[in-house]
């Protein structure tokens, strides 16, 4: 489903240059959930953002579906992926309702005004309808979680792209939004990839997790390894064994 | 939380009267906290009224000369005396109110949308337009202000129109910045990546996502400076490059009253009280209302 | 907030030089355009259209625009800037003289308003609502509010008429002009340097007023900006922490958050410093103060277009400079971009 | 020099905060008390974990109501103290660490300077010898080159380390209580593990009390030897391990955290109903 | 208080833009340059012509011939006949606007050499030039344009054949009782006692000159004794002064006017009644009593009344009823609206804005239009107006020499562009009022003259004039009694020699 060959992203001009991402290659296939760990600056959201299509500067070659995307996308790449981001507060334009936050990618999408489509998509994510009508700052940080979850989904994109997701959230709220990740992924047969600096939401979410370091992955471990607490580099023994304490 | 209403209500965007009121009806509540700026928006509304009513309220004539009554002292003939051509100084007070908000809403109306759009674009936008727009900003802002009012009146002509130009050609580089300063930051706001996702256009992300966010701390800012305005197109009117007579422009007042100072000290106090009184509302208020709308002001 | 390097340095300056040609054209065209007449002003009401004629080709008025424009950046470019109309002078030499005396007033003017704006400011913001925060409020924006030229009259019936406390108009009483060499062209510097302290009183005693006066609009910004800056450190967590660490809350002001907004001070400060050069237009004229911006206000009166150019640019000049440095300044103090300037 | 005296150290009973006039309490009728020991305080946000914390210091804005039945710290009530009297007692003998070093480190300071106006204040020492001070205690917490650090600002040095001079600034008095609200959160999980053991560590050398705020529940079970849970601005439960769990609020914290070692298809969720009712049958 | 040896007068310096008396021709220019030059002759108060440098002269009716007294110029260099002829030629070649009274009576760049001759060192004959009497050209030759200036001097300060007027703007070369020490614009200028001065070195060893142009601060600083004269009070700050002890009011007429000036090259001001109708539209007492004061004195013929065959003034006062019957009868039943273009200074400003009230009562609706000086005076010299206020003043004390600039005006047509001549300005063609004006000034005989100037005046009425007097000008000032022996002159060529002060 997703292809990523030796993706580059270096911020910055000659003189001061940051190899932020140094080729990286990974695949995901269909219906897989992809995590990727690694301490803060690593490099992680600049993948995702680069997959997205965010990011401007990268070299390389990213393909979905098997179509190779471009830096620039068009409005059908664009429906390939979306992306949920970390911070709740930020992720919603404070001043656009529910409801209108809800439409507007379908009308940016030129595909009508949306707002028929507003209260299925409040009720998929399990809030009330009448949510439509209210302001960001009148919903706490996991209704907001859920509602930036479906806009994402509205576009009934095949990938989903979260960036810690739930690194803002309470345990409490973290595990419900979790639980309605993995439910539409089920649902959906959507292809995640979950980038989080903690590894228990990565590995009760994911297939397979790959471990970041300076811009390159040094590990991959799969469900079984973490489970079985297996690492096969200094540096993801590390990251274990500090998640645990 | 997670149990599903079962909500058939047809939803549908709330009416934008319903909007209006209720984000007033909140400043308004939150209003009743400040009695400073409480004061400062009763006397602005006092000025609105005074100016819409103005013939009513004026006893006299504004423009209406008797000679022979020329510097008459306070009394309840002359509530705040006559001035040098016998004019009543009360009346011409009155209709004063008008020339200034006047003067203050078309130098708002001009400026708020130019130095807003400025901003906004070269904010969101950045490399080579921010450059350039920017660029435009920091010169016009380089320039001395008055005097650019001065040369402007004396290119066109000495008038309130011109008066209104002038002002309105310097005033919104600030505005400009502001709006700027405000948008770079609601750029990299993650809503804007999100819109950008979804496919929304440049175009859409800065009307309908970015200007917004910059509004209120541009009205905030526009009632700022409106009490700057005042002043301005006092200063403008006392070097007889504004409101032409008899026009009684505030600033013109004073500006002829000086002239008696000393003898008939009402014909320059009165009017200088007024502009006094009336730049403070609008300072007043300008505060509260950042107080009220800005964030980083906000008491924690 | 951008790191300093000398490239980035460079560029600024670039910047600065492109913004200062740009303003040169554009005073230029909005000069020349301008319909009042530089010549009619020189001939005189009754001259005969010859003799007007000869002196609008003596000016080099006939010329094309763009010529004229390329004859005054030639000039421009070696140091000169043209004859003043008004007064026969260089303009350079007519600026060399009114610059220092308003160089004078508004350094004056903002020292007085940062002394008194500054710790005002900022105990404002530390005693947030309290009564000394009200009167701030309240003083600084009485101080926003006034018409500087009704204040200027009033402060002189006060206390040059009333009290006889401070020297009238212009910077020293008459009698004493043109007895002092102008070396810096700073009043109270010369007579010092020429050891006539009674000369320096005078100039003290003329220059009190203007400059409170002036400082006191300053000041209104100032201690409004300082208020605010001081209000938002003290929601930051390192005012907490300090306070935790057992700092009192007026030490925290001084040796924690005063350090921190130092460096906006000095911006606001900067702005202030250049809106006083540039805005005494008013000040000026009703203190008779020779400065530049009367000088300006009476060469834009008749058209004198060198006079109006050249102190525009300079005013512009200094006013970029002034941001320029507040930047360098900026980036100069504040450690977190410190160190890329090395 | 250790103190081996029992008495506990802070006595907390009946605190009540509120913000705002007509406000519903951010914190009500919190007791306990801290002896000699480790204690934890865990809950949700906006529990009122950091209110607690502050309240203790008396670092809340001015707006905020404080009471209680009793505040003492070793047996002299911190709320009739006067301001100047708190200000002595601050960083001398309670010390407050907070949760992200980049914004708790005043950035236009250098680290020295920093540190050792904490020796400056409470060791009664000047210039020279504060300095002298300071670079001791950084080395105390594991910097390797204190020299260096001390002319360094804020932002050239990493979270972690940026910690540990937040710790060796508040603890240069030897505090007998220190409350460390989030002490971690901000780290990277690599380096959490050594700043928890460090203070730890200190903590222990002191002989202090140490009030650990956090909403991780594992590892305050990790490291204390008592938890608070609190909800909704009270203690809803007081645990010294985490298996003794009964009250549905707790129950609900843990098991809404997911555990590789157990995996589960669903993670469960807090049922906020039957806590409240629990909470106010 | 003001040192005893020194002069501090404050005044507006606003329209001085030259100190070369060849080329400045303001009133307050001329003041100052009265002080540093002289002249052959000079006009006395009363308007006789009295001897300067000339101290004696002899008329013939081909022209004049003067005799030199013994005098030194500041720089020592002994006053030529030389010198006298290099100033009037300079005058006329350099042909500024000073030299227009001199061009108006024949001599010009071309024929002056021809006209003004030296025969020896002390003597200066000078021809009649044909347009003028010899009486006439005295009183020319009485203003301050007829400067005689240092020529030794002046010729090394040349540069691109200026006649060295770059630096003679700003430095004088004259022989009078002051030299000029230091002249900034717009604030001060200072003047030094002149040592080779004829008379010897004046008492005051400098006089002071001080830019003030508030008003109320002039006031305040004459109060205060931080100056010793003050001109350019308002009225209601000289009012102050009368009968305050300590102070004198000294009313010095200037012959000159606040005038009207209507644009008659267009409609509807061409049309005689409806110039008619506003000079019946205007309140000249009340404007005198509020706003005038001790400045003017209502006055609507262009000659002060009390100059030798000066007429009354006719029956023009406020009459709405009038005015508005004029009004109809020149088919403007309804009124019309014009602008009104004046300088932002007092008085002028205040005649405007009275003015605008009055006719506003005969329907004649009016837009000021205030501006700085430059534009005002472009607007005017390009028939850029439709009502102006501009003032005169008056160069001898004849009713030719008040009136002149009110009667002739030699080509009207818009391709004269006779900028310099008042009455082109305001487009009113008046050819036989040109044509008297022309023969009074060549009239030898007194009587046939002052018939002459009697019809002048009588047509100017007549014709309803387009450039309407309202207010004969008077230039009060106030002195400190400190000051002795301070004598207003009438054209303000007031010398300060024999000023002296008392000690407090
Ligand atoms: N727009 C940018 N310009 C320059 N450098 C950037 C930019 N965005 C990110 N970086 C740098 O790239 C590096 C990787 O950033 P990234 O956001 O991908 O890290 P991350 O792994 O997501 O970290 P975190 O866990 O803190 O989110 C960091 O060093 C960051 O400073
Ligand atoms: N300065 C304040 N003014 C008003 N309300 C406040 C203030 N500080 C905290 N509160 C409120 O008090 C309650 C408790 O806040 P507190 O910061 O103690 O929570 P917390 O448990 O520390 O949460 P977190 O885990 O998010 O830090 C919250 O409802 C919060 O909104
Ligand atoms: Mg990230
Ligand atoms: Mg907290």
């Amino acid at each position: 489903m997703i292809k990523v060959e030796n993706l580059d992203v270096v911020y910055g001009s000659k003189d001061k240059s940051n190899h932020v991402v140094r080729g990286v290659s990974f695949a995901v296939s269909r219906g897989e959930a992809l995590g990727i760990v690694g301490e803060s600056g690593c490099g992680k959201s600049t993948v995702l953002r680069s997959l997205a299509g965010l990011e401007g500067g990268w070299t390389g070659s990213i393909s979905f579906d098997g179509k190779r995307v471009g830096k620039v996308r068009t409005r059908d790449e664009l429906k390939l992926a979306q992306m949920v981001f970390q911070d709740p507060y930020g992720s919603l334009h404070p001043r656009h309702r529910i409801g209108t936050a809800l439409a507007e990618p379908i009308r940016s999408m030129g595909a009508g005004d949306g707002w028929a489509r507003v209260a299925e998509a409040l009720q998929q994510v399990g809030l009330p309808v009448h949510f439509a009508s209210r302001f960001p700052h009148e919903l706490s940080g996991g209704q907001r979680q859920r509602v930036a979850i479906a806009r994402a989904l509205i576009l009934s994109p095949p990938i989903l792209l979260l960036d810690e997701p739930t690194s803002a959230l309470d345990v409490s709220i973290q595990a419900e939004v979790l639980n309605l990740l993995a439910d539409q992924r089920e649902e959906r047969n959507l292809t995640f990839i979950l980038v989080s600096h903690d590894l228990s939401v990565i590995s009760h979410m994911c297939d397979r997790v790959l471990v970041m370091q300076n811009g390159v992955f040094v590990d991959e471990l799969t469900k079984a390894d973490l489970q079985a607490g297996v690492t096969h580099a200094s540096y993801s023994h590390e990251l274990f064994d500090a998640s645990f304490l | 939380m997670s149990n599903i209403v079962q909500d058939d209500a047809i939803i549908q965007p709330p009416a934008i009267g319903t909007r209006i009121w209720n984000s007033t009806s909140r400043i308004l509540r939150k209003l009743a906290d400040e009695p400073l700026g409480m004061v400062g928006f009763i006397i602005l509304a006092i000025l609105v009224v005074v100016a819409i009513f103005a013939p009513w309220i004026a006893p006299y004539d504004p423009a209406a000369q008797t000679l022979g009554d020329a510097l008459q002292p306070p009394s309840l003939a002359h509530l705040a005396g006559t001035d040098e051509f016998g004019r009543d100084i009360f009346s011409r007070l009155v209709y004063g109110t008008r020339i200034t908000i006047q003067t203050v809403l078309s130098v708002s109306v001009i400026v708020g949308p130019i130095g807003l759009v400025i901003g906004v674009v070269a904010g969101f936008f950045g490399g080579r337009t921010d450059a350039i727009l920017m660029r435009a900003t920091d010169i016009v802002l380089s320039f001395p202000s008055l005097i650019l009012a001065l040369a402007f009146a004396a290119a066109l002509g000495a008038g309130l129109g011109t008066a209104i130009v002038a002002i309105s050609l310097t005033a919104w580089p600030p505005i400009a910045r502001l709006a700027r300063a405000e948008a770079l930051v609601v750029r990299n706001a993650d809503y804007v990546a999100a819109a950008r996702l979804y496919g929304a256009s440049p175009m859409r992300i800065l009307f309908l996502y970015i200007a917004p966010m910059c509004i209120p701390s541009v009205i905030v800012r526009l009632t700022l400076n409106m009490a700057g305005i005042i002043l301005t197109a006092a200063s403008l009117g006392f070097l007889g490059l504004g409101a032409q007579p008899p026009l009684p422009e505030w600033g013109a007042m004073i500006s002829s009253g000086r002239k008696f100072m000393l003898d008939y000290w009402w014909v320059a106090v009165m009017p200088g009280v007024a502009i006094l009184l009336t730049s403070l509302a609008f300072n007043i208020a300008g505060d509260t209302l950042r107080d009220l709308l800005d964030p980083r002001h906000a008491r924690s | 907030m951008k790191e300093l390097s000398l490239a980035e340095l460079g560029r600024r300056l670039l910047h600065l030089i492109v913004s200062l040609f740009i303003l040169l054209c554009v005073t230029f065209v909005i000069g020349r355009v301008m319909p009042t007449d530089p010549v009619g002003a020189i001939v005189g009401e009754l001259a005969d259209p010859k003799a007007y004629e000869a002196m609008r080709v003596r000016l080099g008025l006939d010329l094309p625009l763009y010529q004229q424009f390329f004859v005054y950046v030639w000039g421009l470019l070696h140091g000169d800037m043209g004859t003043a109309i008004l007064t026969g002078n260089a303009v350079t030499k007519d600026l060399s003289q009114a610059f220092p005396a308003t160089l004078e007033l508004a350094t004056l003017a903002v020292l007085i308003s940062t002394l008194i704006g500054v710790p005002l400011g900022l105990a404002a913001g530390l005693f947030r609502d309290s009564a000394i925060d009200k009167f701030a409020r309240v003083f600084a924006l009485v101080g926003h509010s006034i018409p500087v030229f009704w204040f200027g009259i009033v402060g002189l019936v006060i206390f040059y008429a009333g009290l006889n406390l401070v020297g009238g108009p212009g910077r020293v009483d008459v009698f004493y002009e043109g007895l002092i060499e102008p070396t810096t062209g700073l009043m109270l510097v010369d007579s010092l340097l020429e050891g006539e302290t009674d000369i320096f009183w005078n100039a003290l005693s003329h220059i009190i007023l203007p400059a409170c006066i002036l400082a006191y609009m300053a000041m209104a910004y100032i201690t409004r900006m300082t208020r605010a800056f001081t209000l938002e450190q003290l929601n930051q967590d390192y005012v907490i922490a300090a306070r935790a660490k057992g700092v009192g809350p007026v030490r925290t002001v001084i040796s924690h958050v005063l350090p921190n907004i130092a460096v906006q001070l000095i911006t606001v400060l900067a702005i202030s410093y250049g809106n006083l050069l540039e805005g005494a237009v008013v000040t000026e004229i009703v203190f008779s103060w020779p400065g530049i911006g009367q000088y300006m206000t009476n060469a834009l009166m008749i058209g004198d277009m060198n006079a109006i150019l050249a102190a525009t640019i300079i005013v512009g000049f200094i006013f970029m400079l002034l941001n320029f440095i507040a930047d360098i300044a900026y980036a100069l103090l504040d450690p977190r971009t410190r160190e890329a300037a090395r | 020099m250790p103190d081996l005296d029992e008495t506990p150290v802070l006595s907390v009973r009946g605190l009540n905060v509120r913000f705002g006039r007509n406000s519903i309490p951010a914190v009500s009728n919190v007791s306990f008390d801290v002896g000699r020991e480790r204690i934890g305080i865990v809950g949700e946000s906006g529990s009122g974990k950091s209110t607690t914390g502050r309240a203790i210091m008396r670092l809340l804005p001015q707006r905020a109501g404080v009471t209680a039945e009793r505040m003492d710290f070793l047996g002299s009530p911190l709320l009739e103290k006067t301001e100047r009297q708190m200000g002595r007692l601050r960083g001398k003998d309670i010390a407050l660490i907070m949760q992200d070093p980049r914004y708790s480190l005043n950035p236009v300071l250098t680290i020295g300077k920093q540190v050792a106006e904490a020796a400056k204040l409470h060791l009664g020492v000047g210039g020279k010898a504060a300095v002298a001070h300071a670079r001791d205690m950084l080395a105390r917490v594991r910097i390797n080159d204190p020299d260096r650090v001390l002319s360094l600002y804020p932002h050239q040095i990493s979270g972690g380390m940026g910690q540990r001079v937040m710790i060796a600034m508040m603890l240069l008095a030897r505090p007998k209580l220190v409350i460390a609200d989030e002490p971690t959160s901000a780290l990277d999980v690599s380096v959490r593990k050594d700043v928890l053991t460090l203070l730890d560590e200190l903590v222990r050398e002191n002989n202090s009390g140490l009030i650990l705020i956090s909403h991780d529940i594992r590892m305050v079970a990790a490291f204390c030897e008592r938890i608070l849970v609190m909800y909704s601005g009270r203690v809803v439960e007081t645990l010294s391990k985490l298996e003794d769990a009964a009250h549905p609020y707790t129950r609900g914290l843990i098991a809404a955290m997911p555990d590789p070692k157990h995996p589960v298809r669903r993670l469960k969720v807090l049922d906020r109903k039957s806590i409240e009712v629990e909470i106010n049958p | 208080e003001t040192p005893a040896n020194q002069l501090v007068i404050a005044t507006s310096l606003a329209q001085v833009l030259s100190l070369d008396p060849h080329q400045a021709t303001e009133a307050k220019a001329n003041e100052i340059m009265a002080n540093l030059y002289d002249r052959l002759v000079s006009t006395d108060g009363s308007g006789k012509i009295s001897p300067q440098l000339a101290e004696k002269w002899e008329i013939d009716d081909k022209g004049i011939t003067f005799h030199l007294r013994k005098a030194e110029f500041a720089s020592g260099n002994p006053v030529t006949s030389a010198d006298v002829v290099y100033s009037i030629t300079r005058l006329l070649k350099l042909d500024q606007a000073a030299a227009a009274n001199l061009k108006r009576v024949g001599y010009n760049g071309g024929n002056v050499e021809k006209l003004v001759t030296a025969p020896d060192e002390k003597t200066v004959r000078i021809d009649l030039s044909g347009e003028v009497t010899s009486e006439l050209l005295l009183y020319r030759l009485a203003m301050v344009i007829a400067s005689v200036v240092d020529s030794k001097e002046l010729k090394s300060h040349v540069v691109n054949d200026d006649w060295g007027n770059a630096w003679l703007r700003t430095n004088s070369a004259g022989s009078g009782p002051f030299t000029l020490n230091k002249w900034t614009p717009n604030e001060i200028v200072i003047l030094d006692a002149s040592k080779n001065y004829v008379a010897g070195p004046p008492k005051m060893r400098r006089v002071i000159v001080r830019h003030v142009p508030e008003s109320q601060v002039e006031r305040l600083m004459l109060e205060r004794g931080d100056i010793d004269i003050a001109s350019a009070l308002t009225a209601t700050d000289l009012a102050t002064f009368t009968g305050k002890q300590g102070y004198e009011i000294q009313r010095v007429p200037t012959g000159g006017f606040y005038v009207l000036s209507m644009n008659a090259s267009k409609e509807p001001l061409s049309n005689p009644k409806v110039r008619e109708a506003i000079a019946y539209g205007i309140d000249y007492k009340g404007m005198e009593k509020a706003i005038m004061g001790p400045y003017g004195r209502a006055r609507t013929v262009p000659v002060p009344e009390n100059f030798e065959f000066a007429i009354p003034s006719p029956d023009w006062k406020l009459d709405v009823a009038k005015a508005k019957a004029l009004l109809a009868e020149a088919g403007y039943k309804d009124g019309f609206t014009v602008n009104l273009k004046t300088i932002a200074q007092t008085p002028r400003i205040d005649l405007a804005t009275a003015i605008q009230a009055s006719l506003g009562q005969i329907g004649v609706k009016v837009n000021i239009m205030q501006g700085n000086g430059a534009d005002i005076i472009a607007a005017h010299r390009a028939r850029d107006f439709d009502l102006l206020i501009p003032q005169t003043g008056a160069y001898m004390p004849n009713v030719l020499g008040a009136m002149e600039q009110f009667s002739s005006n030699p080509d009207n047509s818009l391709k004269a562009n006779n900028a310099g001549n008042f009455v082109w300005r305001s487009g009113w063609d008046i050819p036989e009022l040109t044509a008297i004006t022309a023969k009074a000034a060549l009239e030898p005989d007194a009587k046939k003259r002052g018939a002459l100037y009697v019809q002048m005046q009588e047509m100017f009425v007549a014709q309803k004039p387009a450039v309407l007097p309202l207010f004969e000008r008077y230039e009060p000032i106030v002195l400190t009694s400190r000051v002795q022996g301070y004598v207003g002159h009438p054209s303000q060529t007031t010398r300060l020699e024999g000023v002296t002060k008392t000690d407090k």
